[in-house]
């Protein structure tokens, strides 16, 4: 049934007892066309315009626990394109342009919200590094434009540009067509797309080993509900990836780690916008439903724990009541922590590897949920042409050997 | 006192009346009375309204539990907003506003949402709001729905000002923390401490220990904290909830140390932080009494059994004066006696259960109490306060028949117990579920948790918490048609959830999510059983297999300001000052923040600005003689026999050839290859070498080293030390440096045959030992004056005193910049970026060529680290001379490129220079230095600048300044 | 925060003391000349992240300098053991 | 006399809101020098310096009165880093002795008497106040009269001695000592 007002208030005069179920609970088949392992936005995706734009409907998403359990289930949602290498501005512009229309493609609201995403200066340094970022920007046809500290403040009336505190705000990048979507809606939209284009998405389903023939060429996946064979396997696994890619004897450049992010309880509107500052180390929205959504950092070593230490949050929340004095006697609701997979370059990796049949999309470490839309279409592109498409095509697994990073870590330090 | 008080009894203060006000409304409660307890006592149970229907709310708990009365407290300059009504401690003169209504409490426009809920179900916003597309994807959503939505949202206020309170923070170690002091803890807690050695922290949310057995006056409890309070090796935390439980028995808790206090005590801070490590965790947080989830469950009057019997035992308050009590578990006949005791009314007890311990019945009988077993209550009446019940008979094909109404102006219910296994979980154990108790219990602790679960928390029930109940109740009809709330916070209910499942939402996760059950301010500790028990009968699942969500701190919300403690302003990072720092405050500088150094920018003479400052201060240099502060640079002393082999290993250049007394320009790279860190360094003795790194590398620089030094090569035999804040740097530099600094210099010779550029000499100036290298990062003759620290700004003021007899004068960070800009000089982190090889900015002669090996030597042999095509430092000069370009604009072939035409690279320097008379910028361009002589063009928006591609050294292009 | 048994210290301290250092056991080619691009490039960005136990280096930073090796579990993040740099991984045969 | 050895009269202006709490009192100017080396050098040094260096890492060793001639301390903060401290007027002797005595064996002395300001914590409350900023056990079993580390006073690093029950002494760089005293400051505020 197609989701509309019609529909709501027939339903609802109804009982809502006409609702048709969002996607099936399958039982796996002995083999798919395609594989795709993990079920967050982007492996969600991915299976979506494969079977939408490429014709390929035998897919199954394997998913080990629920979809859109994963990073997609928890992040703080900040979508913009304002990177700085070219090759990071298509990918993300890409992205962009997909949310744009993206409730309408899918017939399901992901209330993407283009509220403005803003990020401070608050030394000079940084008054160089964003201006870069916005002549960059420009360049390549996308929106980022130089606020004074009280343009900020007009457009975000919470904030502090006092002069006198630690680190005053010097100014900031403002990029209106950024903001946020509601993460869960993302993952549900996709799966009801996919779902209903045929793809079998299976939960509670791990993946356990990855199966080559004697030319090394993949034949299917192990998993806790048995052996799927598949050609072709994608693995969208964010902070698993290292682990299932050692089922195929590929040893990644990734780390992963806790990443933390939190809630305030909810209180009446008072932030239009998304704010965020990588010099002291705080990012802020607002849902729609009224809490402070709250980035934090990560931790420093190597976890798959999903929690994160007590610390980090402080010092999260100092930079907020720094940036924000009136947000000192709210109160945090809950915290919690997700699983990134960082690269060298914090840029991510996407395409083919040293195995045939075996694809790969990770790496999106701290800041891949903007990404989804897009990461989807172009990943579907590759496994189902088997060569990179044109976005993906610098995300490549060799540019670590060759030095061709595509480094925003060294140009931004923080990448949300 | 109020006719709903009791005439004694609980363990509020009879003598001490307090009068607080309610939305304005003046009231009276007592000593120990919560605001829950003293509105009751008011007759008020309306408190609040729901979040989404905006349904009008009372309490339905007595403690941390309560979803529905939040209110916003309000004293001297303070707001604070969704607080429970029930964890306020009375005082006298406070006062509360209730929130999420408009106009009014009792009467709110928003309540109209109630009208319309069956469009409202669960996750109906997805679902909708997406057209119409004629207007434009995402259009309406965007500027009509969105905004309607958001303005809708939220529960309370923000405050508006900034905090006016303070926060402390305590690390703290013991030997055992005891959470919770009911019955359970205090045991614990008694046991702990009894050999008098082993230090114990026992702490409780609430403003008194003793739990539960607070509902009663026993003796026990007064003896028992008496003797606690005797032994020096127990700590006794009061208002003090434990909320987050990390990794290897690390345990937040929050201490309240002044909301309560009627006045607030200058300075005192408001709640403190304490960071307990403990050797041995011991739970004792108890158990939280359920709902039962039947039609219309929500409105005011209608209230946990535990709670009622807390209000009538604890706080000598009757929640009304005719209860009917509804369970599914035996400790609502101990309330329903309670309430009895305490003058309610009872008009019956309605019990779920088919047969109920006939003991208990007998008794509530003998009481004159009803009891209907086999009974469910099938919907409620009432405005803002219910007023009467119909019951319904189970039937043995589970359907329900009657419709009998009673009377009563509260209801009691119980749905049995919940062990409050929070904290527990979020120390990552592992749950069993309890088949007897319907509920979970804590079964396997986690890896370097030492801990135990004591009491009801463990599941170690009473006899009397027998019985519960999971799920809605059963009803007579559709349940589809009834509201029955399972989430009374956000307003879920059985159907929101049932509708959840058939839509396909079969994990649990996904049903929270959908519906949002649980995810309010109570984060579910009334509702998650039972939103299991549905999901349980909609998938025909038992509930071990529906599993659990996640539990995570905090416990109840915890106030940003108590994580941020005393980190607000100065102290939210350390500010650092050199020890010129005040020197150039009196003279009236500007500063830059460099990391968490000050450094003076500019010093601005009268009605100058920024460019006029800079400008004077670079004609000082160029032309007489400037002296900066140069303190923040990283310093290290690096001493040891294999010093010199160290450096040959790390940095680029070639070591072992500089003769003592010399200095040379050191470039550090990382192993990929990349430009990270440069200085110069000096070679003081055979072994002994004093090193400069960037401001902001110095801590990288000497970790990395430290590293190498450990890990990789502990064979050498050198040592390094920090010297950065050992010496004030003061550089002079200009024309007339040498006449500065000669009436203040001992025993070191200034001629230049003598001390060459690139050297290093020891002796004394202004009688202070110093270490004078003659080094120029301005292209004019210069020194740099290193102190210790201590004499910096003594030294600093005779230099300056000379400099101003020459002429000359201070210049700051801006006035540095555009001088080495001149001549070209990078500085790492504004012509790099972490991407750049030393070639790439033009200092690939740097390299000892014949060097086998570096930190980056291999990196750089990589195919793109060698592509041809690279960026590479290069100079711009505006055709139009008077146009300063910004940094960080993009430059391009052609003026007017095509949207989306890749750069050819940007400008990473650029500045007026008084010098040169122009503008001048350096920038990094694919090919640059092939591109000498080409124009090019930076687009901006109000037209491109077009700029000549030039060397990268605007001024002096010989050296021959240097030699003054 | 974690609590971090230093070997030098022989004490357990609080992890904000300490700097992880990445995974440990990683040997600096002695002659990189002679790697191929992807030995470099191996040894430069190619790590084990697993889940699970790993092996990994921490320095006291804020206490005795030190930087030894870990082995954690990455899932519980508690600490089997902690050693001083240039012993043997526990387990393995030097 | 531990109390007094490093400490000064108390400043006029009391720095923490309550004397009872805790007292900050500064340290007199001092030389300072970091000696890192073979423990050969070490042994060499320790008998020219006229105290025996501690062996133990973490371990203060003292000798004298400050201000008087022959006061000597010598805290060892790292496996291979000791931390000497000497009255002012000594210290170019010292440096010299040292370097004399361990010509022969390869080592490192370098003179950082200014990179740090050093200051006296003393009172009731001292190492509570320290536990405000400072996530380490202080209680006496943990960390006893005698012990002396490097560590972090929140955002700041230190140096941490304890010279008695409620007497530590704090060595800290010099840029962070007005925010370490400020934080202290602020802190005190816990207890009045
Ligand atoms: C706290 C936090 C805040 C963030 N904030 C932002 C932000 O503001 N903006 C932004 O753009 N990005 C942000 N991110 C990053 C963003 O969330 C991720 O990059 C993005 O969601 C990754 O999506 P994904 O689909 O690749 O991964 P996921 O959603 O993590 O999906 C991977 C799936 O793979 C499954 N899986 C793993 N192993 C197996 C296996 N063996 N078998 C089967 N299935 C498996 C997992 O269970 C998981 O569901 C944030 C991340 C976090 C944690
Ligand atoms: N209706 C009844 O009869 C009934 C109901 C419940 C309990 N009881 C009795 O109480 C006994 C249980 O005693 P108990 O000690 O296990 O529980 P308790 O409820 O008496 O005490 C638990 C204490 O823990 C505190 N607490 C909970 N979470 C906390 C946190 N995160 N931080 C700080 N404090 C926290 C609570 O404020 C409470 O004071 C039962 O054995 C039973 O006899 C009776
Ligand atoms: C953008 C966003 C908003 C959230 N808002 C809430 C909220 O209002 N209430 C709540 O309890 N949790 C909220 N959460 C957190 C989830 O409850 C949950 O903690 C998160 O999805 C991680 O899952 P886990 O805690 O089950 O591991 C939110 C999460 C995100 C990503
Ligand atoms: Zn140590």
């Amino acid at each position: 049934m197609k989701f509309s007002l019609l529909n709501l208030i027939r339903e609802g005069l109804s009982g809502n007892m006409g609702w048709p179920r969002q996607w099936r609970t399958p039982e796996p088949k002995a083999a798919y066309d395609v594989i795709i392992v993990g079920a967050g936005g982007h492996g969600l995706a991915t299976a979506y315009y494969l079977a939408k734009e490429h014709g390929i409907r035998n897919i199954a998403v394997l998913e080990k626990g629920w979809l859109g359990g994963g990073n997609t289930g928890r992040n703080t949602t900040i979508i913009r394109s304002n990177y700085l290498w070219e090759e990071s501005e298509a990918l993300y512009e890409h992205a962009v342009k997909l949310w744009e229309t993206l409730s309408d493609e899918l017939n399901y609201n992901v209330m993407y919200s283009p509220r403005g995403v803003m990020m401070l200066a608050h030394t000079i340094h940084d008054v160089q590094v964003t201006k870069r970022h916005i002549h960059a920007n420009r360049l390549a046809g996308i929106d980022n434009e130089w606020l004074s500290p009280e343009e900020a403040k007009a457009f975000c009336p919470i904030l502090n540009i006092s002069r006198d505190i630690r680190y005053p705000i010097l100014g900031a990048a403002l990029q209106r067509r950024g903001g946020t979507a509601r993460h869960d809606a993302v993952a549900w939209g996709y799966a009801r797309g996919a779902d209903r284009l045929g793809v079998d998405i299976i939960q509670n389903c791990e993946v356990k080993g990855i199966n080559r023939d004697a030319t090394g060429k993949v034949t299917g996946v192990e998993t806790t509900r048995g052996f799927i064979g598949a050609g072709k396997i994608g693995v969208v696994a964010a902070g698993h990836t290292s682990v299932l890619m050692g089922m195929a004897d590929i040893r990644m450049p990734l780390e992963s780690y806790p990443l933390q992010a939190l809630v305030s309880e909810p209180v009446k509107p008072l932030m239009p916008c998304v704010v965020m500052s990588n010099t002291i180390h705080a990012y802020m929205s607002q849902s729609d439903k009224g809490e402070l959504v709250i980035g934090a950092g990560t931790d420093q070593y190597i976890s798959y724990s999903q929690t994160g230490g007590l610390h980090i949050t402080q010092h999260t929340l100092d930079a907020i009541c720094e940036l924000f004095p009136m947000t000192r006697r709210l109160r945090m609701l809950r915290n919690w922590g997700g699983i990134v997979d960082v690269t060298p370059d914090r840029s991510p990796i996407i395409g083919k590897t040293p195995v045939e049949g075996l694809f790969v999309n990770c790496g999106w470490g701290t800041g891949g949920f903007k990404a989804t839309p897009g990461s989807g279409h172009v990943f579907a592109a590759t496994i189902a042409k088997g060569e990179p498409h044109p976005i993906a095509a610098p995300f490549t697994l060799e540019r670590f050997t060759t030095g061709r990073l595509i480094d925003e870590a060294a140009a931004a330090a923080v990448a949300h | 006192m109020s006719m709903l008080r009791t005439p004694s009894g609980g363990r509020i203060d009879r003598t001490r009346a307090l009068r607080f006000t309610f939305d304005g409304r003046l009231m009276q409660g007592h000593q120990g009375d919560t605001l829950a307890s003293a509105l009751i006592a008011n007759g008020v149970h309306l408190m609040g309204r729901s979040f989404k229907y905006h349904r009008p709310r009372g309490p339905i708990s007595a403690g941390a539990e309560e979803p529905n009365a939040l209110v916003t407290v309000t004293r001297s300059g303070r707001s604070t907003p969704n607080l429970r009504a029930t964890q306020i401690e009375l005082y006298e003169g406070l006062a509360a506003l209730s929130q999420n209504r408009w106009p009014a409490l009792d009467f709110d426009i928003g309540a109209i949402n109630g009208l319309i809920s069956p469009f409202l179900g669960a996750g109906f916003y997805y679902k909708t709001f997406m057209g119409p597309k004629a207007l434009g994807s995402n259009w309406a959503w965007t500027k009509i729905y969105e905004p309607v939505i958001r303005a809708a949202a939220g529960l309370g206020r923000a405050p508006e000002g900034p905090d006016l309170d303070r926060y402390a923070n305590r690390f703290a170690h013991c030997d055992v923390l005891v959470i919770g002091g009911g019955d359970a803890g205090l045991t614990a807690a008694l046991e702990a401490s009894a050999d008098g050695k082993a230090s114990v922290i026992l702490c409780d949310e609430q403003a008194e220990f003793g739990g539960w057995l607070l509902n009663s006056d026993g003796a026990w409890l007064g003896e028992t904290l008496a003797t606690l309070a005797s032994r020096p090796n127990v700590r006794m935390l009061r208002r003090t909830q434990a909320f987050g439980y990390f990794a290897q028995n690390f345990v937040a808790l929050q201490e309240r140390l002044t909301d309560h206090l009627a006045d607030l005590p200058e300075g005192t801070p408001r709640e403190r932080l304490w960071q307990v490590r403990a050797g041995e965790v011991i739970l004792a947080t108890g158990a939280i009494e359920r709902p039962l989830a039947f039609p219309d469950n929500d409105r005011p009057g209608i209230m946990l059994a535990g709670a009622a019997e807390t209000y009538a035992t604890r706080y000598g308050v009757r929640p009304g004066t005719r209860a009917a009590i509804f369970t599914a578990c035996d400790s609502a006949y101990g309330a329903a006696l309670a309430l009895k005791a305490a003058g309610v009314e009872i008009a019956a007890i309605v019990d779920i259960r088919l047969k109920p311990d006939p003991a208990l019945a007998a008794q509530a009988l003998e009481a004159g109490i009803a009891v209907h077993s086999g009974t469910v209550i099938t919907g409620t009446t009432g405005g803002k306060r219910v007023s009467h019940i119909t019951i319904g008979k189970l039937q043995p094909d589970a359907s329900v028949r009657g419709a009998d109404q009673l009377a009563c102006d509260f209801v009691a219910m119980s749905g049995g117990w919940v062990p409050s296994v929070h904290l527990f979980s979020q120390s990552r154990g592992k749950l069993r579920w309890d088949e007897t108790l319907n509920a979970y219990v804590p079964n396997i602790t986690a890896p370097g948790q030492k801990q135990r679960s004591v009491g009801a928390c463990a599941g170690a029930f009473s006899a009397e918490m027998r019985g519960a109940f999971n799920g809605a109740t059963p009803v007579p009809g559709d349940p589809a048609k009834v509201k029955a709330f399972v989430d009374f916070q956000n307003d879920v209910t059985a159907r929101d959830i049932r509708l959840a499942t058939r839509e396909g939402m079969h994990s649990v996760e996904h049903v929270k999510r959908f519906t949002t059950t649980g995810m309010a301010t109570d984060q579910g500790k009334t509702s998650n059983m039972n939103a299991l028990g549905i999901v349980s009968e909609a998938l025909g699942k038992s509930l071990p297999e529906v599993g659990l969500t996640t539990f995570r701190q905090p416990y109840t919300p915890v106030t940003f300001g108590l994580f941020a403690g005393q980190a607000r302003g100065d102290l939210f990072d350390p500010v650092r000052k050199t020890p010129i720092h005040n020197w150039a405050v009196a003279q009236g500088a500007a500063f830059e923040d460099v990391g968490q150094w000050k450094r003076a920018h500019y010093f601005p003479q009268k009605g100058e600005d920024i460019h006029a400052a800079t400008n004077r201060e670079c004609r000082l240099v160029r032309g007489t003689v400037g002296i900066f502060d140069a303190s923040t640079l990283g310093k290290i002393e690096l001493v040891g026999p294999d010093a010199a082999e160290f450096l040959e290993r790390v940095y680029v250049n070639n070591w072992k050839n500089l003769g003592v007394g010399r200095c040379r320009y050191g470039i550090l790279l990382n192993e990929a290859g990349f430009v990270i860190d440069d200085g110069v360094i000096a070679r003081l003795a055979p072994d002994r070498f004093h090193i400069t790194t960037t401001t902001g590398g110095a801590a990288r620089v000497f970790a990395m080293f430290e590293d190498y030094l450990q890990t990789e090569w502990p064979d050498l035999k050198v040592w390094q030390t920090s010297i950065t804040e050992q010496y004030a740097v003061i550089a002079v530099q200009g024309p007339k440096a040498r006449a500065v600094l000669a009436p203040l210099v001992e025993g070191i010779n200034l001629a230049s045959e003598a001390f060459p550029h690139m050297a290093i000499r020891e002796g004394r100036i202004c009688g202070v030992e110093t270490r004078l290298f003659r080094v120029s990062f301005s292209g004019e003759l210069g020194f740099e004056v290193n102190v210790p620290a201590s004499q910096g700004r003594a030294v600093w003021e005779a230099i300056h005193a000379e400099a101003i007899k020459q002429g000359g004068g201070a210049y700051g960070t801006e006035a540095m910049h555009v001088l080495r800009a001149e001549k070209g000089f990078i500085i790492v982190g504004q012509e790099t970026d972490g991407t750049m090889t030393p070639d790439d900015v033009g200092l690939g002669w740097a390299i000892g060529k014949a060097k086998t090996d570096f930190i980056g030597k291999r990196g750089l042999m990589r195919p793109d680290l060698m592509a041809a095509g690279r960026k590479q430092l290069v100079g711009l000069q505006t055709l139009d001379p008077k146009v300063v370009p910004e940094e960080g604009a993009q430059i391009t072939a052609e003026a007017n490129p095509a949207p989306g035409t890749a750069a050819l690279g940007h400008v990473t320097s650029s500045y007026w220079s008084e010098t040169c008379g122009r503008s001048i910028a350096l920038a990094v361009i694919a090919n640059g230095r092939a591109r000498v002589g080409e124009v090019l063009h930076i687009p901006m928006p109000g037209g491109a600048i077009a700029v000549t591609v030039v060397a990268p050294v605007f001024y002096d292009p010989k050296g021959e300044r240097l030699n003054g | 925060m974690l609590l971090i048994h230093c070997p030098y210290c022989d004490s357990n301290r609080p992890e904000t003391e300490f700097r992880n250092a990445g995974a440990a056991h990683i040997l600096r080619p002695s002659d990189p000349a002679t790697t191929s691009d992807a030995e470099w490039a191996e040894f430069l960005y190619l790590r084990e992240n697993p889940k699970g136990t790993i092996a990994e280096r921490w320095r006291h930073v804020h206490g005795c300098g030190r930087f030894f090796n870990a082995i954690r579990d990455t899932v519980s993040d508690d600490f089997a053991v902690t050693y001083r740099a240039g012993e043997p991984r526990p387990g393995t045969t030097p | 006399m531990a109390k007094t050895l490093m400490a000064e009269p108390p400043k006029s202006k009391p720095r923490l809101p309550n004397d009872a709490i805790a007292w900050i009192t500064a340290a007199p100017p001092l030389a300072r020098f970091i000696f890192r080396g073979s423990p050969e050098a070490e042994a060499a040094a320790g008998s020219a310096y006229g105290l025996a260096f501690p062996k133990a890492l973490n371990r203060a060793a003292s000798i004298g009165e400050r201000g008087k001639p022959g006061a000597r301390v010598a805290l060892r903060i790292g496996p291979d880093e000791l931390l000497l401290i000497v009255p002012i007027a000594e210290g170019k002797a010292v440096q010299t002795a040292l370097e004399t005595a361990t010509a022969a064996h390869p080592h490192s002395l370098v003179d950082i008497s200014d990179r740090h300001t050093g200051f006296a914590l003393e009172g009731p409350h001292a190492a509570d106040l320290i536990n405000a900023g400072c996530p380490l056990d202080l209680d006496e079993r943990a960390f006893p009269v005698g012990m002396v580390t490097r560590t972090l006073l929140h955002k700041a690093e230190i140096v941490l001695w304890r010279m008695g029950p409620t007497l530590f002494r704090v060595e800290v760089w010099r840029s962070f000592a007005p925010y370490v005293e400020a934080l202290l400051e602020e802190a005190a505020h816990d207890f009045l």
